[in-house]
Parts: structure tokens; C-alpha cells; sequence
């Protein structure tokens, strides 16, 4: 294993240290172990997030102005803890209440579920919203549902911006169901990645292979493939978007009123010609962005004869898995407000514009 | 040995840290295979944290120092296994509030109430490869030992076959719960992760019951 | 060789092709090959860099407002030629000239000076600044001198805005003159590269072993080393920076006047306490940002018991060597003028702020 | 044979294009080991074009061809190697101009003159480990041969092998100009790939002379 890091236990720490050493516009908390928004505003809905470490700079890396006012780091590849959440919350809550937005993965759910009840005790309004985007999962009745990847990123931006704007609790849940209801994502990785703590790769991969619908914790993904060319590859994820078919499933989201869980029924509605959309093109760590801008370059041409319109891109590594070498593809169809709070000034350390 | 003491809980808190700190690496092979290699690594971390806090558990009572537990993994662990464990110590040490001893059929209702808070939370049903394809038989042992009238002995000595056999059991299922069930039919073959930290659990709690007959 | 690329042959047309598909605000040429700004603007002195490819989103990336007017991009770590840079200054000289920010490596070298004469001959007023900032290059004098590595960054960044701030050309010569006369760079690597043509690492390298003064091409460094902690490695590096003394050496500069080159001496002074600097910590491509912050927290450390002030910083890949995983370290003395171009809006691929 | 007809010229520029694409893989080995692994890509690349050329050169005259050639490799080849051979091949030709066939006096002041190209850009002397090393005994050879009044083939024979020694001492120098020169006494014991270029290239034109007399 080669990683620039000290000790394997302090990984974590050290690396939110660093941000804060690097960023004045942040600050960390280290028992438990959160990150929040130095300038800390009061008047405003406070969007959270968190998940385990190893994809940065999601999701620490996207606090600020204008994205998440705090982010729970868990340990590597693991879901952050209730507690993490739950002090983070409560830090940032400035009274119009909290946005979890949390990515479809058991532990998390399970987790930011204990912290949603936890907050509801405490009579802190608390919504939570999840990401499940990956449609490399296939059979999603029969599994823990789509994962949550690349959609994230944009959730963030999006719907923080519409709580710096002003957007109520309620509003920006919606917003956000409506982003995860837009959007889909798919991967693939070209190596492993290596996790601190274990020392050697997830897992083992041929010279000309590649893991094709990978997660982003180096989960075997939909098969193991050979090696092939920049454009067949990014064909392939693209149709794996574009071929999904509307989804519905059932997700359970919290009931402010009743202080109880209820089944909703939500739809992804498939892309077809004439849509709009916002795509991220995204290095797994270890693809330098040389490679992604050939991957786009397929990707636009695809778009273009199928009648997607691209309006706005995001091509680097934001959402990785450690140093693994691949890429993600995220597709969000986008709306007048979607676009609106896409364009909305941001300033964190993993994204800045407008500011 | 009729009744398992509150020296004897402690022990077993801490045979369990022992073990699963021989087991870490095993354990996140396993997780490796069909999750994401860190089921060791988590459950070391948990019950490293369990361990400091036995220190403090003297005196106290059987309920409260296995809530509080659940506690402690709830706050240190993460992951799926952490709020799973997290809730099956507390529930269980919320049905044994007070208790400073328990028989058999006591150890019987807090297991089943453990179980209970790890379907609650995880919604996982017997054959969907989880930790609950062991806590399930085990349950089901022990009712029948409490049934039977047998002793604490026989009837853990009866609860570690069943734990065997359900975590055999997992090897050739698909998962349908938990990361692992991402991969679909590429999961048969691998024995679940955390269906085997159970077992060890199970077997820690065992060895305790029968040394100290 | 992993990549996510076609042909061998295509990938630098290919990644500029992806760059413009996903970029309106550049535009490229093919025959020969260079990156220019979409919006061209007439009344500035045009900033026109350019060198071997394999290290985005260094050049061409930095093509926009506030930074590069045009780029020229080589073969994979190859010099691009003098037709490349004369075409793209003219089609990016307003008038007031072109300046060439060249990194000194005998290539780049002998490939912009014949630029230079030709732009001369065509009577486009024009000038040519190289960096030669790496200090592992130490027996300059009998070597072609240090290589130029991550100062460039933060001289096209910082030279850039000054010429959209209407700066003469004397005048930006002079300001970039000043920022390589203050920069400092170190890197080190934990893999080596793969050039696509070649097919297989540039270097061999053990499982525990770093090269330590790498070069941005995968070219050896000062040593062969044992991996260690990041805390020691970033310890060497910054040693390497602020342990270097008042470096003087001669360059050969364009005298537009008499249409000939001139040898100048020039003088880096060392960095001292209470000097104020501009920090990169970079990854060369496959470093993760969470190593890089692991790196900088050692690095903050560093400075502050050195007396040296951090006053601004950039954190993430930008001058990179293809997927080779290690980072480099630069520091940039700051002042006033530094500072405020430093801060100045930038709108590139590769970098954005303000805007 | 007592002269180089503007046909063999032509032929030397293919023969050389034929052995860079050969030697590619070998080049840029050599230049992995103490530079950027490219100068096999590079050469290759660079005389393909010339090569394409070459079809356009009948009926021109050497000096044309070889400035041509010369320009070529400019705007093609990039890196230290694209100005250096750049500028031998257009010093070459324009010392050459307007001849239709070249003697040994000829060839002489015409390598001559592209040496001059190469050290005027590069500034490197013999000893500094780069092409400079098989240019400069290819050129006292040469000069040689004009002074003893030797023939064409005599006299390329010998240039060959001062191309040759001048080759091998490239391997015990320590590199002092160029990319190979941040090795320091690291690059000792490497052969310089652009004095492996040049001597090749060297060999290739005499083989021109040698076949056709
Ligand atoms: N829904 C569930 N119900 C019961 N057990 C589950 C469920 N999901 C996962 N598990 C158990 O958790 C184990 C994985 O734990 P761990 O690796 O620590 O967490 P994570 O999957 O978040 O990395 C699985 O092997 C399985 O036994
Ligand atoms: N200053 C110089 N003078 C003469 N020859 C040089 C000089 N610098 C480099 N060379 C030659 O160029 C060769 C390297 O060419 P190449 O690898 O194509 O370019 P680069 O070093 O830019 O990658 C060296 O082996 C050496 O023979
Ligand atoms: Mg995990
Ligand atoms: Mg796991
Ligand atoms: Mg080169
Ligand atoms: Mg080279």
C-alpha cells in the first residue's frame, strides 16, 4: 500500500485537520467528528450531509456558501455515526430546521435514521432525503436499492443553494427529491482501491480489465469485463443511463407531524430527447482529468444524437473512492430551478464559482 | 451453573472484544468478498470502546450495561453493523433492566429482544444472508431449551450448533439485505460477514456459561 | 497500461476535442494544435503557454479570463513545435504582444525561442519568461538548469490577471520574471507514469520505495527512497524549499529592441520568517485530495513554526504527470502586487474563482 | 562512386525513416532510462513526415531537400530532438543549395555546417553526452578523408566508425545538457538516445554509398 499518511488510524483526523488548517471558511469538530460552515448562518435552513470517508472531497469538502452547512465524516468506506449527526445538526441549526441528505446505503440510512429520530426528540425540525442513483444496480426490489453516488454532488450544490436563497424545510426536501428523482449515475474502474486500515486492494483485477457499474467503495459492480476503448466504455455507461426506464420504488421518509416514518411512492422518470441535463464526469481518484475530457468528448456525441441537451458539466474528481482509477458518469435532467440553483454562487474547497 | 452472574456479562463483553481483534482481518476478508472489507475493522473499533467501558460497568446492572453498550456501538461503530448491534445490545439490555443475574429463560428473552431491535432497524427476514440467519436459530434454540427445561449449559451448548448451522446456511443464499446484495448471484459461496461476527458472539457467550459451571 | 483513451495516437486531439466540446469559453485549432480564448480580446497583452501534454489541466486548462490567452500543447510529455506557438499568438495577439511563459526544459527551451524569432520577424512585439523553479535540480551549472514545474501555475494565474488589468507587455515580463525569481517547488512519487505510446512505466519502482525530487515527466529525482510517513516526506520537501539559499543563475531573455538574446543574471532569494507565500500542494495525477490534505496539514505546521505566513493556497491536481500518484509542493514569496492578481477573478476549465 | 546523387539522398531520408520506425521501441528505452522514454516516438514521428515528403522532393535539388527536411522535423517532432535535427538538416541544405549531386568535399561542409545548426541551439560540446558526441568525430573524420583525397566509400566506412566510438563513449559520460542532465552521475553507464539516432542515420548513409558503388 502507497499513500502519503501517517498512521492508518489517523487518516480521518488528520485529513479534516488539514482542511481546516487550509480553509478559514470551515471549521472541524473532532469528538464527534464533524465539519460546518465557519460563518455559521442563523436565518436559514441548514443542509447536512456525511458518509464514509475515502470520497473527498465529498462530502466535507463541499461545505460553504452556498452547499452544505455541515458534512459527517465517517470512517473509511463506513457510515458516520447518530451522535456525528446529531451535534452537527444541532451546530448548524439555526431554528428553520435541518436537510439530511443521506446516499442510499444500508449503514447510512440506518444511522442518519437514528439521528432523524434523535433530532425529532430534541424538536428540531429535521427532514431527510435520500440519493439512490446508481443504475448499475439492477434488481433494486430484491437488494438495498440503488446506491447513492454521483447525483449527490449535484444535490448538494443544488439544493444549497435553494437554502441560501431562502427555500422553507419542506421546499428544500422537495427540491432534493425532485434532484434524486433526476438523476443517474454509473461507473467503472480500471484498479482497485486500497483501504488504510486493510492494506492491500478491494479487490484483484486483471491487466485488461475493468469493473464495470462499480460503487464507490470498490462494491463489484454489474461484471467484470476486458479492457476495452474510451468510447465503447463511455458508450456503454451512457446507455446504461439512457436505456433506464422510468423507476419507482418505495422510500421511507420522516414525518415531522406525526413523528413517525411513512412509505412514499417516488418515480425517475427515464431521459428521452429534448431533455435537458446537467452531466458530471467523475475520476474515481486515480484518472487524471486528461482522460475524463475523453470521455466527454463520447459522451457529447451521444448526447447530441440522441437529442439530450448538455447545459451544464462538471468534469474532476468529485466524488472518489480513495486513489482507484476510473470514472463515474452522472446525468440529472434539469429544470428552470434546477438550473437557477446550479448556476447559484458557491464558494467551498471542492467547488467555487461565482464568489 | 444455573444463572449467568453480571461478572459473567462483563466477560462476556470482553471475551467478545478479544475476539473480534484476533478476528479483524478474517472478518474484513469476508466483508471484502461480498461488501466493502471493513466488518472487522468496524467491529474492533466497537468493542475496543466496549472494552474501556467495562471498566466502568461494575456494580451496575445487567440491563444497563448492556444498553449502555449498545450505546457504544451505536457511537463508535457506523456502518451497517453499528446501529445492527447497536440496537440488539439495547434492546436486549432494555428487556433485562435491573437484573443482576439472569436464567435461562432471561437469556432467552433478551437475545429474542435483541433480535428484535436487529429486524426492527434492518428489516431483514431469515434467508437474506445477514447476522440474522444466526440470531434467528438461536432464539428458536433457546425457546426450545426453555421448553424443555435445560439446563443453561445444554442449552447454550444447543445455541452454538444452531448459530453454526444458520451461518453455514448463509454461504450458498443470495443476499438480499446490506451491500452484499448488490451482487446479486455473485454472493452465493461467501459466508456473510456479519452472520459470522454473531457467531463468535454467540460461541464467547457459551464458553463462559459452560468454564464457569 | 490502464487508460481511459482510443488510439494511442489520438489522445491529446481527443482530450482537446473534449475540452471544447465542454468548454464555450475556448476554442481549439487542430493544424497545428493550440487552445485559445473564445472571447478573444484585442486591447491586452496576450499570456500564450504551452509544453508537453500529460500534465492537465496544465496548459490548456488555464486558457480564460484572468490566465492563459492561448495554449499549446505538445505530443505526451514532448515540446510542442514553433509553427504551434507562432499560429496561436497570432491568432491571439490584440496589438499590444505576446508574452511566452515557458517552462525551462531544453526542449521547450529551443522550441520557444525559434517562436520568438519568427513572431520577431513577423514584427509582433513579443516576449518570453521561462520558470526554473525545481529545486531538486541541484548542480544547476552543469545541468540545463532547474526544471520549471509548479511555479508556472501560479505565474500564469497571477501574470494572467495582470495583463487583463492592462498591463504592457514590458510590464507583465517583468511580473512574471518576479514570480519565478520567487517560487520554489519540490515533488516526489509513490508510482510512475505510463506514456501511452510507450505502454509501460516510465521508472520501476518498489512497494516501499518513493522517488524523491521527481520530475514532472516521470524523469528521476535527487533519490531512491524508503516510503515513509506523509508527515516525514512533507518534512523533506519543505526542507528541500526553504533550505535553499540565494539562487543566481544567468538566462537568456529577447531583447525586442535589438532583436537578439540577451543573457541576464537573475537571483531567487530564500525564503525567510515572516515572509508571506502562495502555497500549492499538487497532486501529480493519482494522489487523492485527502492525501493532499494529510500533506498540507504538515505543511501549515511547518510554516507556522518557521515564521513563514500562508496567505493563500491551492490544493488539489494541477500540474500533473499523467495518473502517477505523489505530489509536489511549491511556495511562492507574495506581495502586495502577487497578492492582489493572486485574488484576482479567473474563469478556466481549470481553475475559477471570483467570477 | 564518387558522388551522392540527389536520388540517394532521397533514399538516405527514407532509409532513415525506415530504421526509425524499426528502432522505436530500442530509442525510446534508451530514453526511459535517463530522459522521458519519447525519443524513439518522437524520431519516428517526426521522419513519417519527411518521409510523406519525400514523395514531392523529385527533380528538387539537396539543398531544397534537405532544408525542407529540416523544416519538417521542426514543426513535427518537438521536444530537444525536433530544433536539433531541425536545424542539422537546414543547415545542412542551405550549405548545400542548388546542388544536384553531392562529393566528398560536399558532404563534409554539408555535415559540417548541420553540427554547427546543432551546437549553435543546443550549445553542448563533445563530452556533454548528447548528439554532439557522433556529430563532431563524424565531421573530423570527414574532414579527414577530404585532406587524404579518400573516396566516398573510404571515407564513409571510417566516418561510420567514428560514429561508432563516438557512440560508445556516450555510455561512462555524465550528462550535462539535456533532460539526462538532472541524472548527473546517475546517467553514467546509459548510451545517449539522440547520439543513437545520429549514428544511426550516419550508418544509413553510408550504406547509401557502400550499395551503390
Ligand atoms: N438489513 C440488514 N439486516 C441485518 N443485518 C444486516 C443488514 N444489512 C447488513 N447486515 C449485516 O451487516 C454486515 C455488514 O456489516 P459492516 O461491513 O460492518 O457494514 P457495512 O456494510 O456498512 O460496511 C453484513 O455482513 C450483514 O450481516
Ligand atoms: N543541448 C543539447 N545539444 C545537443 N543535443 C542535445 C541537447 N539536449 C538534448 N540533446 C539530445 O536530444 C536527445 C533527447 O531527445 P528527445 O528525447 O527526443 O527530446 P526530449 O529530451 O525533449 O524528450 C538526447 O539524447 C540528446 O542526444
Ligand atoms: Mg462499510
Ligand atoms: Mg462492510
Ligand atoms: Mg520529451
Ligand atoms: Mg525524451
Amino acid at each position: 500500500m502507497k499513500k502519503l499518511i501517517n498512521k492508518v488510524d489517523d487518516v480521518v483526523v488528520e485529513q479534516m485537520q488539514g482542511m481546516a488548517a487550509a480553509h478559514s471558511s470551515i471549521k472541524i469538530n473532532l469528538e464527534p467528528k464533524f465539519v460546518y460552515r465557519s460563518d455559521s448562518p442563523k436565518n436559514k435552513v441548514a443542509i447536512v450531509s456525511g458518509g464514509g470517508s475515502g470520497h473527498e472531497p465529498m462530502h466535507c469538502g463541499f461545505v460553504g456558501l452556498g452547499m452544505l452547512d455541515g458534512a459527517c465524516p465517517g470512517e473509511m468506506f463506513t457510515s458516520p455515526t447518530p451522535d456525528q449527526m446529531l451535534e452537527c445538526a444541532k451546530q448548524v441549526n439555526g431554528g428553520p430546521g435541518v436537510l439530511f441528505l443521506v446516499k442510499n446505503y444500508t449503514g447510512d440510512v440506518m444511522n442518519f435514521d437514528m439521528a432523524t429520530e434523535m433530532l425529532h426528540d430534541e424538536e428540531i425540525p429535521v427532514q431527510s432525503i435520500l440519493v439512490d442513483d446508481d443504475v448499475a444496480v439492477k434488481d433494486s426490489l430484491y437488494t438495498a436499492g440503488r446506491r447513492g453516488v454521483g447525483t449527490t454532488v449535484l444535490m448538494e450544490k443544488i439544493v444549497g443553494a435553494a437554502a441560501e436563497a431562502g427555500y422553507s424545510l419542506d421546499e428544500c426536501a422537495d427540491l432534493a427529491r425532485k434532484v434524486n428523482c433526476s438523476g443517474r449515475s454509473m461507473g467503472m474502474a480500471l484498479t482497485s482501491c486500497i483501504v488504510p486500515a486493510v492494506g492491500k486492494p478491494n479487490f484483484e483485477i486483471g491487466d485488461d480489465e475493468i469493473e464495470f457499474g462499480v460503487g464507490i467503495h470498490g462494491e463489484p459492480g454489474r461484471k467484470r469485463m476486458k479492457l476495452s476503448t474510451a468510447d465503447e466504455t463511455t458508450t456503454m455507461l451512457v446507455d446504461g443511463i439512457l436505456d433506464d426506464e422510468d423507476f419507482t420504488r418505495t422510500v421511507r421518509e420522516w414525518d415531522r407531524t406525526k413523528g413517525e416514518w411513512e412509505d412514499k411512492e417516488i418515480t425517475s422518470k427515464a431521459l428521452k430527447a429534448g431533455d435537458e441535463v446537467i452531466v458530471m464526469v467523475n475520476s474515481l481518484g486515480g484518472t487524471p482529468v486528461s482522460e475524463l475530457y475523453i470521455v466527454y468528448r463520447k459522451l457529447a456525441e451521444i448526447c447530441e444524437a440522441k437529442g439530450i441537451k448538455i447545459v451544464e458539466k462538471l468534469i474532476g474528481p468529485y466524488i472518489t473512492s480513495l486513489e482507484m482509477q476510473g470514472c463515474t458518469i452522472t446525468m440529472v435532467k434539469a429544470d428552470e430551478e434546477i438550473k437557477k440553483f446550479w448556476n447559484a454562487p458557491v464558494n467551498t474547497p471542492g467547488l467555487r464559482w461565482g464568489v | 451453573m444455573s444463572v449467568i452472574s453480571q461478572v459473567q456479562v462483563n466477560d462476556w463483553l470482553k471475551g467478545i472484544a478479544a475476539v473480534m481483534s484476533k478476528d479483524k482481518d478474517y472478518l474484513s476478508q469476508l466483508d471484502a468478498a461480498i461488501g466493502d472489507a471493513d466488518h472487522g475493522i468496524n467491529m474492533d473499533r466497537g468493542f475496543q470502546k466496549v472494552l474501556l467501558k467495562t471498566e466502568l460497568f461494575d456494580g451496575k446492572d445487567i440491563g444497563a450495561i448492556l444498553k449502555d453498550t449498545g450505546m457504544t456501538l451505536i457511537s463508535s461503530v457506523g456502518g451497517a453493523s453499528g446501529p445492527l448491534y447497536g440496537k440488539f445490545f439495547m434492546q436486549m439490555g432494555m428487556a433485562l433492566k435491573g437484573k443482576m443475574e439472569l436464567n435461562l429463560a432471561d437469556l432467552c428473552e433478551g437475545i429474542s429482544k435483541g433480535l428484535g431491535g436487529v429486524k426492527g432497524i434492518g428489516k431483514a427476514s431469515v434467508g437474506d444472508k445477514t447476522m440474522v440467519d444466526v440470531w434467528s436459530p438461536v432464539v428458536e434454540s433457546l425457546n426450545e431449551s426453555v421448553n424443555q427445561n435445560e439446563t443453561l449449559e445444554i442449552a447454550s451448548t444447543k445455541m452454538v450448533e444452531a448459530a453454526e448451522v444458520g451461518l453455514k446456511s448463509t454461504i450458498n443464499l443470495i443476499a438480499r439485505k446490506g451491500r452484499a446484495s448488490y451482487l446479486g448471484e455473485r454472493s452465493i459461496g461467501h459466508q456473510d460477514p456479519g452472520a459470522t461476527s454473531s457467531c463468535s458472539i454467540v460461541k464467547v457467550l457459551q464458553a463462559i456459561i459452560v468454564e464457569n459451571k
